[in-house]
């Protein structure tokens, strides 16, 4: 009913739109389709966007632009100003390098991790399972879950009275240890958690792509004798691709950007070893009292370059494959 | 029983036991154990009592120590497991405590205080919901009022946010024009920023629309997802151009290929997009949180934050009003998961 | 008109300042006062957002008052009766009103003061007496340790991860922020030696590592849930835990509030506290006015205090005497000891909330340290960066 | 090594029934061609062979084996399929080695198999484009490769030459003739080419609406087709029906009259039928010519003429309404509306009950 | 109404050329079938009337207006793709109705015209199920539907056949055949089927590796190709090619010997060829007889036997090794192995030159 309504309200739409189509040709109705996304793109990021890159070149602890004086590449001088660029602790502005290589670590970590982790459960969740949508659910949940909330069950989990060092005391007898205060293992558990938090989105991506697969290929496959690896390697795998490649560059980036579970799991300890750069930005920007919104900026922008030259090589990467995958 | 039976031997094709078939369920009860054992956790940690969330180590279920009325005493008293000095337990009920050692009272007697060190009583717990947690922010909580808004940013977000993606998207996918590859590269390359950084310049930019304590503050900025573009653009890749070449044929307009065949056709990655955004913007909170200063326009999680203060957290309202507020949120998922099912976009070709 | 008020809890206090404001309404029915409930972080992160653009609220309950101390609102032609505000609040004055001004902004609506808890039951069972009135922190500290030991604790005792919390142990040693100029001084000597103890105990396990260690930057931790676990003998924390204990440990056991230890120099607090108020864009400031009027009046102000279960600020309601709203008598001694602790208070203790540059001390202080705790640099480092960080941060403000 | 037997094949979609229970033995070796209407379940019937889908009742057996559990990978088989279904990210080459590469054959072996292929299909000169890049025709002939580089058990085809052209298709036709000649491998051949049919079975099974109408080599299929249906279904253009009643029965061989004027006698005399009867007479096109002046032909008015070169159609109708199709030899200068009368031997006659079933004794 | 004029018409892609100007003048309501080997070029062709790419130069002008430029939805056509593109989402009524609706036609005029397709093309009974759920030919048929519901300036038609029974592709051959002369619409269709192509066609073009080789109508590239090329595409099977030399032309005539034995001489004086030269007589299996016993036949080896029912083909090798197809009307009992003389009348035969062209004269 609503449906007919709906249709009915399209084919209204239709009519102007024809005319507009007559009018500009198909590469108007381009132009046209890409149109409102583009300007609240460009009022609601772009321009943020600039307005940050400005901010980068003042200084002064004033929060709007307009009160800042311009202090040139100041910022971006201070934060290079390094003894030894292999050392984070010669540097001036010391915690956003330790930051960022903490950061590195966890992005190669935890991106690859990751993508194995969703790979593996869309694969299964594709199968035919009873209770299918139950166990999508449940590898769904955790995405519902708010960053605050995810950070505080598992730093009830990983403390040292928590339920893990408890069970591990009931079943292997090992002496409890704070997960969260020794470098490796909060590490670890940051990375633990944030793909705890994150794999239920990069699965269901992969899943809507593994269905979109054409069931006669794997028929084919099976018409040639292929075993369920090599059908994973050589079908699905390729034919995922385009999917694929969404969720490596948004687990990229959201990687990069992690913060908010991160922070209530840790704050970035013990010391600094789980301090990343978002937190960094973060402090620099709003919270800390030793707060500097321009060095805030300047190293978001640093940051940015960075992932951007990261997406031009996998976006060149993927041209290559949506060649590939052209049918 | 049976049923569970049948459940459990299920398999892939054939009637021999393949490895991935354990690796399957393996995996399964893993994922079960790991990713929903802690979101399990966290229901029942909702009807704890502040005491007991302090508590370590946890507890599995929420417990409180068990009273009992006791003649003489205006107040119900804390009934304890004590071992006597003869080695024998009763169950006795406290008095008070004086130091080490505590006063204690048999509850079917209450005329003889029996004195008792502290470290040889237990206090008798048994499992009980704090349902208080549940209702006290209702009562001093405009719920329905945070509801409502939440209920209506997150629908105008998410149904703009799929109608201008989509377009974008398919205009990105199934169109050769210039400028292409730099506005996906624009939009790329925007997704890596993160909310928190923009947000001061971000503000002044709304500020200046005049958009702030409005809802459509909230809603407008966040609408064009570089993601949902992204995700959609990319899947609509794998939809073949012959059937929009057969369209064509049959006198559709572009808005007609778009909304009658790519759209259908994309249903997967819209409900997967669907899904995100009624989850984000379900959950989003920085944002608001810094564009509605009125509480009459609060959303939900806004709502909430208000049991975060300086000093003390008020988590068994967090806990317990982040399992109400997610209730919606798996009713939409539920529904919507339905649609990421065999695509068909390729059965239509020879 | 119409008055917003920009309000965060930590507890019950949002509910019984509805209950004021409710009963302000009924009788002033001109002026309608809308509660925005908030959360701390907006308050220390978004406000100053809201107030450089200029849309802020009209009265704010806000902790960081000297920093944003340029955009509060002088009461004084509006007030009632100024001078009953110089008299009752005037000593908290200095720590929301712009360097060298003599506006009135606000009032304090609670006052806290830093201070230790010991966990009575544990000394007992240790059979450890608690050490008494002048007792000092290495007192505390070893008599601590003696009751860990026995116990078999996670800690003796253990610290807040705040600059705050432990400048009051430092000033005890005799330590100085506040140069000739009145800009940051470098760390002096005294600040170091406390330091360096602060870092020994530790280190040797006597100190709750895991409360310090567990963050970086200038994140606040606080210690609560180890000692309301019993997990450490002596917390130091302040006089706004005590309603948290009074529901959370009940009666696990007994605990006292024990003021704050002495050193070579003192034996000193940190007062703090957070203040209520007005905003100078706000667009009625007369009814703002008539709202803090009544808020700051001895009866409300007493009921408030009484009902919170906080330190009120209004002289004449101190000097009245409160009758704090709990049957819970530990809280209650608690209560009445830190009332007794503000006596002690050293002077600098009392002009850092109103010094410009405490929060910078305070957050330099709090990253270096917990990355020598975590084995990250090592102390002479750490002092050094201290110095660059507050340094850093005077010249960029200038 | 390729015997395959079906018992009782049933499948359903859902409401759908679609194959009533195929009962089947195909010999090692053989070369089994299925025809039928189009939608009449031959697709479904590879597909329950190959062990893509299982049917909903009913055995399989390929060797003796039950293989209805065994998954499509293991059964050995290799088939074309109807859609071609080659893999999009592959380059032909690719699409050629894969099967080979399952089954780890060494890279020469592949190489000269796919040469082998490529030679045999042209497609030499498009071994590294990718599906997309292909004419229908080349697909076609990628997706017949991609079946025979393999050393399948049995070859299940599904229309493999429908997109080709005549002359490739005829000597398309000529080398899977050869290949099974060499290979000896069993082929399960779906197409609607009467002359695929034909030429390359040694039995046609014709299925119609999910039964097996007739199974057999060929000439017999045309020769005595089993009812109606058959014989219709067999040979194109298909057979005349003409309605006709047994004048009489009798050891010198059987009256009857066609259209009600012509009377013919056939000399078949064991014909089971009684003076009366009602029955269907077809005649195959081809055995219709024009009478000679001094016959008595069947008069009819000419609806339509195809001039094909080599052959003339002509459509017309008697005067009773019924169509009559003949097909004359060379190229005949006949109109639209013209009368025409036709005239066939009582040798190539067909006759069938009223049930549709041939008479028995023909 | 539907004049469609291609000028040199290129099509590259990539590094491919595809079309290498193609020029063709298409009549208002004429009936063009396109034929020529698999993979040259006759969809990208289509695909270029149709709009659906954009030639990489050349001109293409429907009813005298260049349409370089119209995108395909408004260029009024209607196209049956060969690969089908059938909207998968859709039930096989909305995929016949979409277009109509987009035409913004009456509902029940949109009713109707399914009805009548629907008729037509015996899917009556599928017309809620989805694409999916259809047999390869079921599905065709839809295709084919989509395209004749609407009212297109001109039919575009890519083998739109192909995956047909005999039976269903007569009918739907008359059917069609039947719609072009109710319509009179243009329709350009695309068959490799000798059948459809000499009984539906005004005109037959014969394209070659993206050329045309010759545009006629059916029984003029029948009767006289224009070279080796086309005479051997045009009728099934291919046409038989011996070597022969021209030993004189005269008016009376000109002789030949065929196969270096047997000499012929044909009617046909205007011959421009000289004595001594050496040519390819062709001629096609269906001219080739038996010798009766008193001719002089040219005796030929067989190497296979195909019995068709209605025909048999007989491939055989004469003594030169030159193969040679003939194509027997009725069933004869030869065997492979067997020595025969074939033999064929002087009037059948066609003359090219080394070149392969047609000569000049015939
Ligand atoms: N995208 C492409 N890139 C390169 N070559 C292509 C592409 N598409 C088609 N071709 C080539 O163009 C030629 C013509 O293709 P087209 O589809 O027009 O052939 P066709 O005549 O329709 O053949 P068929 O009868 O097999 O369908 C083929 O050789 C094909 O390989
Ligand atoms: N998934 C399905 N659901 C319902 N009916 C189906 C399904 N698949 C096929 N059918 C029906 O089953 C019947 C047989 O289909 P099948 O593909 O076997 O036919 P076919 O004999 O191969 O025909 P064609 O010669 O047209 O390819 C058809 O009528 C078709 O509509
Ligand atoms: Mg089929
Ligand atoms: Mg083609």
């Amino acid at each position: 009913m609503t449906g007919a309504a709906i249709g009915r309200v399209m084919g209204l739409i239709d009519i102007p739109l024809r005319a507009l189509q007559k009018a500009t040709g198909t590469r108007g109705m381009a132009a046209f389709f890409l149109a409102p996304n583009m300007a609240i793109f460009a009022v609601f990021v772009l321009v943020p966007f600039v307005i940050n890159f400005m901010y980068s070149m003042t200084g002064g602890a004033a929060i709007f632009l307009d009160q800042r004086s311009y202090v040139g590449l100041d910022q971006y001088r201070q934060i290079m100003d390094c003894k030894d660029y292999l050392d984070p602790n010669t540097c001036v502005q010391d915690g956003f390098w330790i930051a960022v290589s903490n950061t590195a670590w966890f992005v190669v970590i935890q991106v690859t991790l990751m993508i194995v982790v969703a790979l593996i459960t869309a694969l299964i969740l594709n199968r035919e399972l009873i209770g299918r949508s139950f166990w999508r659910a449940v590898f769904f949940f955790p995405v519902l879950l708010s960053p605050v909330v995810t950070g505080l069950i598992w730093r009830w989990i990983l403390q040292r009275n928590g339920i893990l060092n408890a069970f591990l005391l009931n079943v292997f007898g090992t002496e409890p240890t704070n997960w969260l205060t020794e470098r490796a293992s909060s590490f670890a558990a940051t990375i633990g958690v944030s793909i705890w938090a994150h794999v239920g989105f990069y699965t269901l991506i992969l899943l809507a792509g593994l269905q979109a697969i054409p069931k006669d290929l794997y028929e084919a496959a099976e018409m040639d004798g292929t075993r369920r690896g090599r059908m994973f390697w050589r079908i699905t795998l390729p034919l995922l691709m385009p999917n694929l490649i969404v969720v490596l560059v948004l687990a990229l980036i959201k990687a990069v950007q992690i913060f908010d579970e991160a922070f209530v799991l840790t704050g970035g300890g013990p010391g600094t070893s789980t301090m990343y750069i978002v937190q960094y930005i973060y402090e620099m920007g709003f919270a800390s009292e030793l707060r500097n919104p321009g060095l805030a900026a300047a190293a978001s922008i640093l940051m940015g370059a960075v992932l951007v030259v990261l997406t031009l090589l996998q976006m060149a990467a993927s041209r290559r494959n949506e060649k590939k995958g052209e049918r | 029983m049976a049923h569970v039976l049948t459940f459990l031997t299920r398999r892939r094709g054939g009637s021999r036991w393949h490895w991935s078939d354990i690796a399957t369920w393996v995996w399964l009860f893993g994922g079960l154990f790991i990713i929903f054992g802690p979101a399990v956790w966290l229901g029942l940690s909702s009807f704890k009592t502040p005491a007991a969330l302090a508590e370590f180590p946890p507890a599995l279920l929420p417990y409180i120590s068990q009273t009992v009325a006791v003649e003489g005493y205006d107040k119900p008293l804390p009934i304890f497991t004590v071992t006597l000095p003869d080695g024998k337990k009763a169950e006795l009920a406290e008095v008070r405590r004086i130091g080490i050692m505590a006063q204690m009272v048999d509850p079917k007697n209450p005329g003889t205080i029996i004195k008792v060190n502290i470290k040889d009583r237990t206090p008798v717990q048994k499992v009980s919901f704090e349902t208080s947690n549940y209702t006290q922010p209702f009562l001093h909580f405009d719920f329905l009022r945070y509801l409502w808004n939440s209920v209506f940013v997150t629908t105008m977000a998410t149904i703009i946010t799929l109608a201008i993606n989509s377009m974008a998207a398919f205009a990105l996918s199934k169109y050769q024009f210039t400028g292409k590859n730099l506005i996906l590269l624009l939009i790329v390359a925007t997704l890596m920023v993160p909310l928190g950084v923009i947000m001061v310049p971000l503000y002044s930019v709304v500020s200046k629309l005049g958009l702030l304590d409005n809802l459509w503050g909230v809603i407008l900025p966040t609408v064009a997802t570089p993601t949902g573009v992204f995700l959609l653009r990319q899947y609509m890749l794998t939809i073949p151009d012959e059937l929009i070449d057969a369209a064509r044929m049959d006198k559709a307009s572009e808005w007609q290929i778009y909304w009658r065949i790519v759209m259908p056709l994309s249903a997967p990655a819209l409900a997967v997009l669907a899904i995100f955004s009624v989850v984000w913007r379900w959950n989003d909170f920085l944002w608001p949180l810094i564009v509605l200063s009125r509480s009459s326009l609060y959303t939900l999680q806004v709502g909430l934050n208000v049991y975060s203060g300086q000093l003390n957290v008020q988590w068994h309202y967090i806990l317990a009003m982040t399992v109400v507020t997610m209730i919606p949120v798996v009713l939409v998922f539920v529904f919507l998961q339905r649609f990421i099912t065999r695509g068909i976009a390729a059965t239509g070709l020879k | 008109g119409d008055v917003r008020v920009m309000w965060y809890s930590d507890g019950v206090e949002g509910q019984v300042f509805k209950d004021l404001i409710d009963r302000f309404m009924k009788a002033n029915p001109d002026i309608h006062v809308t509660v925005d409930e908030v959360s701390y972080s907006t308050i220390k992160e978004q406000l100053p957002v809201q107030l450089a653009a200029g849309n802020g609220p009209d009265i704010a309950r806000v902790t960081n008052l000297k920093s944003l101390s340029q955009y509060w609102l002088d009461l004084t032609p509006y007030l009632k009766d100024v001078d009953f505000w110089k008299k009752n609040y005037g000593d908290q004055m200095d720590w929301m009103r712009p360097d060298g001004s003599s506006i009135i902004p606000g009032f304090m609506t609670q006052i806290t003061l830093t201070g230790g808890f010991a966990n009575k039951t544990l000394f007992e069972q240790a059979g450890v007496a608690l050490p008494g009135e002048k007792a000092t922190w290495d007192d505390w500290v070893a008599a601590s340790e003696k009751v860990a030991k026995s116990q078999q604790l996670k800690a003796a005792f253990a610290i807040d991860r705040s600059g705050h919390r432990i400048t009051g142990p430092a000033i005890s040693y005799g330590a100085n922020y506040i140069g000739a100029d009145g800009m940051p001084a470098p760390l002096d000597a005294n600040t170091k030696k406390y330091l360096t103890d602060l870092v020994k105990w530790t280190a040797d396990g006597k100190a709750d590592k895991d409360v310090w260690v567990a963050s970086a930057g200038t994140t606040y931790r606080a210690a609560a849930d180890d000692f309301i676990n019993s997990e450490v003998a002596m917390y130091y924390a302040g006089s706004w835990q005590i309603p948290n204990f009074m529901t959370k440990i009940g009666t696990n056991f007994d605990w006292v509030a024990i003021g704050s230890p002495c050193g070579p120099a003192a034996c000193t607090g940190m007062p703090g506290g957070a203040g209520l108020v007005a905003v100078k864009s706000t667009k009625n400031p007369k009814d703002v006015a008539k709202v803090m009027d009544y808020l700051a009046s001895t009866p409300v102000a007493k009921e408030f205090a009484e009902r919170t279960l906080f330190l009120p600020s209004n002289k004449e309601v101190v000097a009245g005497g409160l009758d704090f709203k709990t049957d819970n008598a530990q809280a209650k001694a608690a209560l009445n000891t830190f009332v007794k602790a503000t006596s002690t208070t050293a002077p600098l203790a009392l002009k850092l909330p109103g010094w410009k540059w405490s929060d910078t001390y305070y957050g330099a202080l709090v990253s270096r340290i917990s990355q020598v705790m975590a084995g990250e640099m090592s102390l002479d480092e750490a002092f050094k960066r201290i110095d660059s960080d507050i340094a850093a941060k005077v010249q960029e403000a200038k | 090594m390729g015997r395959i037997t079906l018992q009782k094949v049933v499948k359903s979609f859902g409401a759908f029934d679609i194959l009533h229970g195929i009962d089947l033995e195909i010999e090692d070796g053989e070369f089994v061609v299925f025809v039928g209407p189009s939608g009449c379940g031959k697709s479904t019937l590879l597909r329950q062979i190959a062990g893509l889908d299982k049917p909903t009742s009913g055995q399989i057996h390929i060797d003796g084996e039950l293989v209805n559990d065994v998954p499509a990978a293991d059964r050995g088989l290799a088939m074309v399929f109807q859609s071609y279904a080659l893999y999009p990210h592959m380059t032909v080459r690719q699409n050629l080695a894969f099967g080979l590469e399952n089954a780890r054959l060494p890279k020469h072996e592949i190489d000269t198999r796919i040469a082998e292929a490529a030679r045999m299909l042209e497609i030499g000169d498009y071994l590294s484009r990718r599906p997309g890049q292909l004419s229908g025709g080349q697909r076609q002939r990628v997706a017949i490769g991609r079946a025979i580089v393999r050393n399948p058990t049995a070859f299940l085809l599904d229309e493999p030459l429908s997109n080709l052209d005549a002359e490739l298709r005829i000597s398309m036709r000529a080398e899977l003739s050869a290949l099974h000649a060499r290979l000896k491998t069993t082929m399960i051949y779906v197409t609607h080419d009467q002359i695929e049919a034909m030429t390359l079975a040694n039995r046609i099974v014709v299925l119609r609406k999910g039964k097996i109408e007739q199974v057999g080599t060929p000439l017999e299929l045309y020769n005595t087709p089993a009812n109606r249906f058959v014989a219709g279904f067999i040979g194109a253009p298909s057979m005349n029906f003409l309605s006709g009643t047994i004048l009489s029965t009798g050891a010198d061989g059987t009256r009857l009259t066609v259209l009600g004027e012509t009377q013919l006698t056939t000399s078949r005399t064991a014909l089971d039928a009684k003076a009366g009867q009602k029955i269907s007479v077809g005649v195959r096109p081809q055995h219709i010519r024009l009478a000679k002046p001094e016959e008595n032909g069947i008069s009819a008015h000419i609806d339509m003429v195809e001039a094909l070169g080599s052959e003339t159609v002509i459509h017309a109708h008697a005067a009773t309404g019924e169509t009559i199709l003949a097909v004359l030899a060379g190229q005949h200068d006949l109109a639209k509306g013209a009368e025409v009368q036709l005239s066939f031997e009582s040798r190539d006659i067909h006759l069938f009950d009223e049930a549709g079933l041939r008479l028995a004794g023909t």
